[in-house]
């Protein structure tokens, strides 16, 4: 357990004297670790404020390069690594070193599959789903139910916006939990196929960032609820009372109640194949 | 409104509402008993089907309830906490059905 | 009236294929301005998607510096910046030019005042109140009025953040016709004296951007409503309605009607003296 | 809980919970009746300080009604559509008092 150095009193002061939260919860930052599966419009604004809080090793998991097109919401990266085509992981990490040069950074170019989930995400504290896709939103569930951790999930589309923390405590379901079973490759939609307002994964990301410092500073209620946002609805945001986790969930039942196994699960295939063309489908 | 209906708000989010006219909030009315029994969740997704949803019904039921990747509350609550399908609706109450999004 | 260049529909593509949003509300957002007082907490996030979803215009005034004891929540700073003591609105600037520089910024490194805010927030078509004081609240609103704009207001203290648009459309109500008497000094605390967490800051800021960029897209539905933000209860968010203009308000209530004038106000004095010693005042 | 009583909800946010015992919500039970009329909002805001405020009361009431930066809301909504202190209380209600932010 390593102790605030004169350097992070002056750099968390405001922090530091936030009546219920103080010096207690900066150390538990210090000393934990989060990984963020996805660099980009979720991811950006989640690492962002994870370590401008002081969380003391952050995970960087993203295999894509930057484009142009991304700029429009994420927000750590340039268009001096976009021209450049950078991996999103080293761009944001790049940006991340600018804000606190005191945090330890593992940047890790590289699409998370089955054969190599575990080995990217083990010895986390926390898991930040800011991915774009089914099959990964699965693989990940389950990767956190095998480690233990709580992952907190965030997803974008449109005007729209859903955030849970999945697996969190003794009871909190996990995703599959919730959706048992995938939907179609037609009924799902993606970013590059129907469009996202920028100030929507903002957000979204922002707030993983909010429950992953509540949880690690040990400040979380630990009720299992939905967040969702609807930027032109009112009101625009909502909270939703979820199920407790399912005795009989394949991932994080209860031994001899599992209704069947995730361990032979193809998430590509099972999740409907590659992301469909959206133009294709009609919808 | 007869006092033998039941007024119901329903809401469509997360894309399911490009399904139902591009329209999010209906208010419909149901009568109290389907099929000699109190109507419940699994009539009105029924009812939705055949009454207001304009395309693709593949995207919203399969067999006799939401497909995969559809999450219902009732009244802000997970139906799953509510008894799912067999949950008995009553006057007022507020449906929510919310497809999952995965974008990021 | 500019047109979107190719560039533009390279970057801006997420947002061009969203139903809803599309080219007219990309060229509204091309050709609007928009000036954000306070490049801090509020600011940072705001600016960062204001520039990236493509506003044309962006103002920013601060007269403060960059210190280190800010990186914690105001994440368009560094280190670098923080070490040189750059003012804040060139430090914003320079970080907004990398994300964007298709935008035109205005950089002011100056302190509004009576005497100068006419000035400096004439010829935008939106104020976004990112400061950190009450009198330079009542200042803003003030003008806000005078130049028939709408002023999108977001405040954020502890785990709690709210956030208002005022003087919207044409029965809107000003922060006068809300709170026509200021609070005394002693009931006011600011983030340097309670504290603040980043992502409370992070998540009213992203918030006064998307409310600014749905007024200018025409997206806005135009109705009164605060927003009420609280990071540790459940549910974390509550919209209120709010009541309409005020007849009889002093700064945008009808002629003859009016209760007093705003011309003698001074701001600080008025509000209670400088902002108070919090420590000595007990609270 | 006699009949005769009003049941409330109150909520301090902003800081103002800091006056109250550092606790957000608080349930109290009110009289129908004050005075020789029903029980209203002004009659809370004297209530809440004579018997939850823990200290300084200047930074609660001035006069007859909140401290200016304070905003009531009844039932989410501001009360300044509902009559401000002269909205008569009924049981269930829920009070809200914000302490008005200017940190950023
Ligand atoms: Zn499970
Ligand atoms: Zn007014």
């Amino acid at each position: 357990m390593s102790d605030l150095t004169l350097g992070d009193y002056q750099r968390y002061g405001r922090q530091l004297i936030l009546d219920g939260f103080g010096l207690p919860a900066q150390q538990k930052l210090k000393n934990a670790s989060v990984v963020v599966v996805g660099a980009g419009g979720l991811g950006c604004p989640a690492l962002q404020y994870l370590a401008a809080a002081g969380v003391g090793r952050l995970g960087i998991v993203d295999h894509d390069v930057v484009e142009v097109s991304n700029l429009q919401r994420q927000v750590l990266h340039n268009e001096n690594t976009a021209n450049m085509g950078m991996p999103k992981a080293e761009s944001a990490a790049l940006a991340l070193r600018k804000i606190n040069s005191t945090i330890q950074l593992d940047v890790h170019t590289a699409q998370l599959e089955p054969s190599n989930a575990r080995l990217l995400l083990e010895g986390y504290d926390l898991i930040l789903d800011c991915t774009d896709n089914a099959p990964t939103r699965y693989l990940l569930s389950d990767v956190a139910v095998a480690l233990g951790v709580p992952l907190v999930s965030g997803a974008a589309l449109g005007f729209d916006g859903q955030l849970c923390v999945y697996n969190l405590g003794v009871d909190g379901p996990c995703y599959r939990c919730l959706f048992p079973v995938p939907p179609t490759g037609g009924a799902v939609r993606s970013c590059s196929e129907a469009g996202v307002l920028g100030v929507v994964t903002g957000t979204i990301g922002t707030l993983q960032a909010l429950e992953a410092i509540k949880i690690l500073a040990g400040l979380h209620e630990g009720r299992p609820t939905l967040l969702l946002f609807s930027a032109l609805s009112m009101p625009p945001f909502r909270s939703i009372k979820l199920r407790a986790r399912s005795k009989t969930c394949a991932a994080c039942g209860q031994d001899g109640e599992r209704k069947g196994t995730i361990e032979e699960t193809d998430y590509v295939q099972w999740c409907g194949g590659a992301t469909p063309d959206f133009e294709a489908t009609g919808l | 409104m007869s006092s033998d209906a039941l007024a119901l708000k329903v809401e469509f989010t997360g894309g399911l509402e490009l399904l139902f006219d591009n329209k999010k909030k209906y208010t419909v009315s149901l009568p109290r008993t389907t099929d000699d029994a109190p109507t419940n969740l699994t009539h009105l997704i029924l009812w939705l089907k055949d009454n207001l949803l304009k395309e693709r019904p593949e995207l919203f039921v399969e067999e006799r309830t939401v497909r995969p990747g559809i999450l219902v509350l009732v009244n802000e609550t997970d139906w799953e906490l509510e008894g799912e399908g067999d949950y008995q609706l009553k006057d007022g109450d507020e449906i929510i059905f919310i497809s999952t999004l995965h974008g990021g």
